[in-house]
């Protein structure tokens, strides 16, 4: 990364000294940025991380070196064209340097002053390309690669991630939240996207239905070195595959789905039936309570465009959050305050066993006038 | 010069206009995929068309030099088409099969780590640190790089169980999926925030200083017109010098990074798991944190040699016990591994049932 | 008549005194033992001596008539030795082979169960109810009575894939093992108590009152002089009550049972489990609460029918999954099975991969 | 049970009226008792629970219903010439009503007025009877039946709590503890006493060393129709059994002791080695935080009397609660609010990975300035 910066740096005085600044950070072993003001573009609350340098004296050319996020496209596809226009864009206006991508999926372009936001905003928003987001707002949606190029892909998880950018747009450019809002969406339960690990809103896609065996193939990888038995069978958490050394059967109705089998037999196996997708909440950084992974929800949603389910569940639980989430409380992190019931009571929601592991161990349990009634 | 007209809200161009023809053609048609190598892998349509796919590692901090020299190669070798993974990575879509070694061979020549495809380490997902995040307490990338020139061999060639990934979060913000990766680097501070006080009378807003800390540690110190700290409460996370910078929360002789493993967020086989302390505490040694990267390749190596095939290092671990994986790195147990946090009650071991 | 001098801080006499002669000999070496029948089973010391143990239910609650009963068949047939286990069944130990019969035919005659030995239901453990206790929101000894009736024969006879240890509480302070039982019952108010404030005004003392509750949703009612209720923080444990019994939490047409599942404290294959919520609640009805006995009869059998050999109903309940569990038994699933107590975060579920 | 009653009324009227108050709970479907004011015998704040009947005027005879708690021999092993006397003392005094045994261990006599206490003492006392915990002090402990008639202990069970009873009679009977405080001794993993679901402190008899195998009683068991592979092999928790159809083999260094295999082939393995007791701590009923499973503090501790490891050990955890439990909370309890650092600090116990299942995942750990000089 220090060759890039080099790179850079041969052409640009902020990368110049963006790289002294981290030089001496090194010798130090500490870090010299600061938090400071709010920057942006006009019209927006979001997309700008303001940065200043806690020794502009020494560096003057990164005394203010802010980051630019671009909303990338669905499954960070690109051409030669674009990339090449952004690159001159930003050799002109800015530091030189990019992270492709960030950890939420911008493209983020890497320092530049206060005053060159603007001219950047209108470079690439005249080409087609808006800011992603920042602060207390929707963040930049990501999806995995999906139906563009993975034969397990349940969903089309791309046209879903550009109908949520587009849908929410005023969510994401002007912070109306208690928080950040993520969203991540995964073509399968293999989750390629780490939707369960970093998305206040994960969808992964899944099917109700069988999984093909062709058992020609499953010869095959036998006969490629394959201890079906062990590698496969023995690690199905249902355990509901059986191999008598020539066909391998399934007993579908206890697979949980959990696309090891498929994924190591590609070739051999197949999910069928009908497709959709299970909604999960909830999953953040450790900061403040720990790290969560998101929960299940709804177990099983049809996922068609224009997706009209999955928004009207979104603005139920944003409304949800606004109504009662405290200043920097992430909504998972309200859900566990709350209390489960109360959120889905209030989306509409009726209690399932997919939405636990396990049901409570503890006696204390409230009832509500409505439970006793009954 | 005039600036061209502005649009406000609407959103990033459809991803269509961005795909390779026999992606377009054959769009959620696929039938299955082959490693190749770990640099190169096909996907085969019903249809019977094939796209192939050349990964390269990319330090993800790029600089237009860099990504004009992946665009002049896609443009040359696949249209112009190109695209970048969920773990940084870059990959070039290839749909003419005569076009893929001439691709690799330049690739090669101008030095570019062609693999991460199958079981084995990709990409280290990270974050900003000294180079960009006032948060930081060590840096990302330069750690990355360290542990990238140490291990590549697992990314170009060598077979590992499983996929192993590795993150590095420059500060417990953990911007990075750190919290769910095999193998992960978190950076620290370990000590209650030095504070100048004079400073924070002029510099800072007090209440909104109070405010800032998540566990309430901070109370006013009407004395000194500044505040004070509670060391009990204190979990070292730097928010209160976030808003107010004279309340000093780097220190170099005791910031430094912890080891965190076992994580994972697929659902194969086992349910998505947090990665669990190994490491406490390793001191900040660059450029090229030699401790770090030896207890990566340590801890790494125990796996490879101790798994079963298709096991993350997570389920190898939970198959052994983790009073075994002690044991078999002989890495030292100690008070900060026994979690005294919100479910620490959970992490007890409530069984007579263990190893020795 | 005077007293017998009395002593102190004695403790019970030694154990050694209440032992049979051949447990003494073969005192902790003993080699293998092997179950006869339900209610007979032989320990073999290395010496080659034998110990019967003839095992009966008893209700625990016992009269001095049902006692000397026992003494009088001990003294009979195995020298007076007898002793009682800890789930409160009776043990005859006999030393002579060829009173075995003997005494099972006497007990027979008599009317007591012999059985609760190797794979099926033991004795129910249960705790005061409405026979002595204050808190009691059910009877335990009632219940008890009804399940081992509907139950018996998989006391005496019928064998499960492994033991079934079933309990009774009569409160949420589960004063027996309910919340690591594979099958139980525990009894539980559902509404806030009500307040009676004339009398709390003149019977009770506001501040103890206020302390004894767990929640803190006690407070003053100044203006009456009396103490009012946050109905939110309230769960109905009815300590205010026990303290103060103007404050009513008996409620006849709300209090009731739950029955939880899946528990187990062995450390046998899997580890010690809490039991679980599976029907929130049944509402009393005595003498013989027919929907309980039902619920749980159908619940066992569910067990039997689909378990694995020497798997614990905890044990097949994690193989199949709760969510299967709840299709099988057709059980309803409601909001109150979602836990959204301390450890809340801990149940809910963190994967994609379940059963439909 | 109503029987036992009904036997017992036709001599008491304590019974009768016993009987009486029970049939209206019945018709009512609610209890009628009341907690009511504190009742002992002298010198003793423990062993006596008082019981106040709400109907008085209807029930006279059990307006004070007191439960006198005899302390159990270890095992509960009687003979019939104790017994019988015990049967004639109660008669005398109270209702003829007993639990053998209440849930913690004690020989329960249910159900006598306040002046009968004294002379129930002098009675039992003087033949060697002394009554039994209750309150904020240490409880009647209670064991397995152990090495008297079982051949998978790993300590004397009956010696130590017989040890441990004698031990502490002054914590047992004048309560000044913040909460109970209970201890359960079993002789292995299976925990016939329950001891890891509802004590304090409990102990639990295991090796260290091999399980000897005799291959003889394999093929008997395999004989006699056990399915050795799916009954014993699969099911074991650590996977470290091997059966190829004659020989059954064990890697005892990955066994976890469970005890299934034994359990259930009792005449072909045996534990051998080194015997001692795992010492755990915390367990309780749900009552406030939710019900909580004894935690391992020390793996393994040898077992010889006079146990005085365990006696230093025991005495250690009492002060650490005694200097910062809350009222009635429980030393489970206060560990958990404490964090488990504080309590092995204090009773000098070091951390070892077998205290925890998993290290913890967040990074949120603090500490102390001894540990930052290391
Ligand atoms: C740039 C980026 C790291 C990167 O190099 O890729 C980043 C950088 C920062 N993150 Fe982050 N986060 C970035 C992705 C994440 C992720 C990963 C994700 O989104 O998938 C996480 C974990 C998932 C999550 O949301 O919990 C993440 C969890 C945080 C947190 C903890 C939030 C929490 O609720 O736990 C903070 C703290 C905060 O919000 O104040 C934080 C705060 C920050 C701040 C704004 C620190 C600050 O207060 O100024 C960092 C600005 C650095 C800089 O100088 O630009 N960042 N942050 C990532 C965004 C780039 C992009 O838009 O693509
Ligand atoms: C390209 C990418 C999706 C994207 O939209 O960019 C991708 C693509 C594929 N993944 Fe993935 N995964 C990608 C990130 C992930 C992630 C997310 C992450 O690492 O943050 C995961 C979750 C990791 C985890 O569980 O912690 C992931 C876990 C998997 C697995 C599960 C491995 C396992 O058994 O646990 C498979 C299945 C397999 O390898 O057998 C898989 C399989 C695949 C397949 C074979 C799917 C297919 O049929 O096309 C793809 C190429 C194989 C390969 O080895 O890379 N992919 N894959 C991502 C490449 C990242 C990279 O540059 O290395
Ligand atoms: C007599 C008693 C001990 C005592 O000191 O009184 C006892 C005695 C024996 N138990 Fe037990 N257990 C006794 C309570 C328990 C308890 C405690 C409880 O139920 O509260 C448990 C724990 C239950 C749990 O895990 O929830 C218990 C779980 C076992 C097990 C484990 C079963 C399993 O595989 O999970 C075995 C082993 C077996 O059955 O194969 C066992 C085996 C035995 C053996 C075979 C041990 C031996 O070699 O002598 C004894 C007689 C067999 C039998 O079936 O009863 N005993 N046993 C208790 C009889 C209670 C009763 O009247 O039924
Ligand atoms: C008699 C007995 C039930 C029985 O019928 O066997 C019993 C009866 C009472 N228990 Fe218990 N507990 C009895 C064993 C238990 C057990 C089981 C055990 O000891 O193994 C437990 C669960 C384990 C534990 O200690 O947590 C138990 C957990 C409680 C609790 C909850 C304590 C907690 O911390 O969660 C309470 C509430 C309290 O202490 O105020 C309680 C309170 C009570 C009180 C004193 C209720 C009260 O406030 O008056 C009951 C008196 C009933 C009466 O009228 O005599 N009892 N209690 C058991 C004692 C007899 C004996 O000495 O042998
Ligand atoms: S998550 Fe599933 S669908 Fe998406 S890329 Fe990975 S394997 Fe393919
Ligand atoms: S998908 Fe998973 S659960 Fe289903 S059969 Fe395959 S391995 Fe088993
Ligand atoms: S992890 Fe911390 S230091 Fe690194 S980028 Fe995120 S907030 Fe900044
Ligand atoms: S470092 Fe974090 S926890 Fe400590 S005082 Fe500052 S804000 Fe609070
Ligand atoms: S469980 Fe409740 S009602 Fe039953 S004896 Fe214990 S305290 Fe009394
Ligand atoms: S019933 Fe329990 S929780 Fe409710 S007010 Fe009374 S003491 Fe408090
Ligand atoms: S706990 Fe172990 S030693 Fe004690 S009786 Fe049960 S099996 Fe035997
Ligand atoms: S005791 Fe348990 S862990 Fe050890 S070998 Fe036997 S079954 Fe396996």
């Amino acid at each position: 990364f220090v060759t890039e910066i080099k790179k850079a740096a041969a052409k640009s005085d902020m990368a110049a000294d963006e790289l002294g600044q981290l030089e001496k950070s090194y010798r130090d072993r500490r870090g010299y940025w600061k938090h400071g003001g709010i920057v942006g573009v006009r019209g927006y609350g979001s997309g700008v991380i303001g940065r200043y340098s806690s020794l502009p004296e020494e560096f003057p050319n990164v005394a203010n070196f802010h980051t630019y996020r671009i909303n990338s496209t669905s499954g960070f596809f690109y051409n030669s064209t674009f990339l090449n226009e952004m690159c001159d864009i930003w050799d002109k206006y800015g530091s030189g340097l990019t992270n492709m991508h960030g950890s939420t999926g911008d493209l983020v372009l890497l320092g530049t002053t206060t005053e060159n936001l603007e001219p950047l905003f209108a470079e690439f928003s005249s080409r087609g390309w808006d800011l992603g987001g920042s602060g207390s707002a929707m963040r930049t949606p990501s999806c995995c690669v999906g139906a563009a190029r993975c034969e397990w892909s349940n969903i089309d998880t791309m046209e879903i991630n550009y109908q949520i950018t587009q849908e929410f747009q005023d969510e994401m450019h002007r912070p109306a939240f208690p928080y950040k809002f993520k969203f991540k969406t995964a073509g399968c339960a293999v989750d390629c996207i780490a939707s369960i690990a970093r998305a206040d809103c994960s969808i992964i896609g899944t099917w109700k239905g069988n999984i093909a065996v062709d058992q020609a193939e499953v010869a095959n990888y036998a006969g490629k070195g394959m201890n079906i038995q062990e590698e496969i069978v023995d690690m199905c958490p249902s355990k509901c595959m059986n191999y008598d050394g020539k066909t391998l059967s399934i007993k579908d109705e206890d697979c949980v789905r959990c696309m090891h089998c498929i994924a190591k037999m590609t070739k051999a196996l197949k999910a069928t039936g009908e497709k959709g997708a299970t909604i999960l909440v909830g999953s953040k950084a450790p900061f403040v309570i720990g790290a969560t992974l998101s929960h299940v929800i709804v177990p099983f949603m049809k996922m068609e465009a224009p997706f009209d389910e999955l928004k009207d569940l979104t603005r139920k639980m944003w409304e949800f959050w606004d109504e009662y989430g405290k200043n920097r409380e992430r909504i998972g992190e309200l859900i566990i305050r709350k209390g489960m019931r109360e959120f889905l009571e209030y989306i509409g929601i009726d209690p399932v066993p997919q939405q636990v592991k396990e049901p409570r161990r503890d006696p204390f349990f409230f009832w509500t006038e409505a439970d006793l009634a009954k | 010069m005039a600036l061209p007209q502005r649009r406000t809200d609407i959103g990033p161009p459809h991803f269509k206009e961005f795909l390779p023809p026999v992606i377009q053609k054959n769009y959620g048609d696929w039938k299955y995929h082959e490693v190749i190598n770990a640099g190169l892998m096909v996907h085969v349509a019903n249809s019977g068309d094939k796209v192939w796919s050349v990964r390269v590692a990319s330090p993800r901090l790029l600089s237009t030099d860099t990504i004009r020299e992946y665009t002049a190669l896609a443009t040359k070798y696949c249209g112009g088409y190109l695209r970048w993974t969920t773990r940084n990575n870059v990959e070039f879509l290839v749909s003419d099969e005569s076009q893929i070694a001439p691709l690799q061979a330049e690739l090669k020549e101008k030095g570019h780590l062609m693999g991460g495809i199958g079981s084995r380490i990709s990409n280290i997902v990270h974050t900003q640190g000294w180079v960009h995040c006032h948060s930081a307490c060590t840096d990302a990338s330069g750690l990355v790089k360290v542990l990238m020139d140490d291990l590549s061999e697992y990314f170009t060639t060598k077979e590992t169980p499983n996929k192993v990934r590795l993150a590095v979060a420059c500060c417990v913000n953990m911007c990075g999926a750190v919290h769910c990766s095999d193998i992960a680097v978190v950076a620290i501070h370990r000590k209650v925030p030095v504070i100048d006080h004079d400073k924070v009378k002029n510099m800072c807003e007090i209440p909104s200083t109070i405010a800032a800390c998540p566990t309430g540690a901070i109370s006013p110190d009407p004395a000194k017109k500044s505040i004070k700290i509670n060391e009990d409460k204190c979990m070292y996370c730097g928010n209160c010098f976030t808003v107010c910078p004279p309340v000093e929360i780097h220190d170099p002789e005791n910031d430094g990074v912890a080891i965190v493993v076992g994580g994972k967020v697929g659902n194969l086989r086992s349910e998505p798991k947090f990665s669990k302390l190994a490491i406490p505490f390793i001191k900040n040694n660059p450029p090229r944190w030699p401790e770090v990267t030896a207890a990566v390749r340590m801890i790494l190596e125990a796996y490879i040699a101790d798994a079963k095939k298709h096991e993350r290092v997570g389920e190898w671990i939970e198959r052994i016990g983790w009073e075994k994986f002690f044991k078999i790195t002989n890495l030292p147990f100690t008070f900060q591994h026994i979690d005294d946090f919100v479910i620490a009650r959970e992490t007890f071991r409530n069984t007579a049932a263990f190893k020795w």
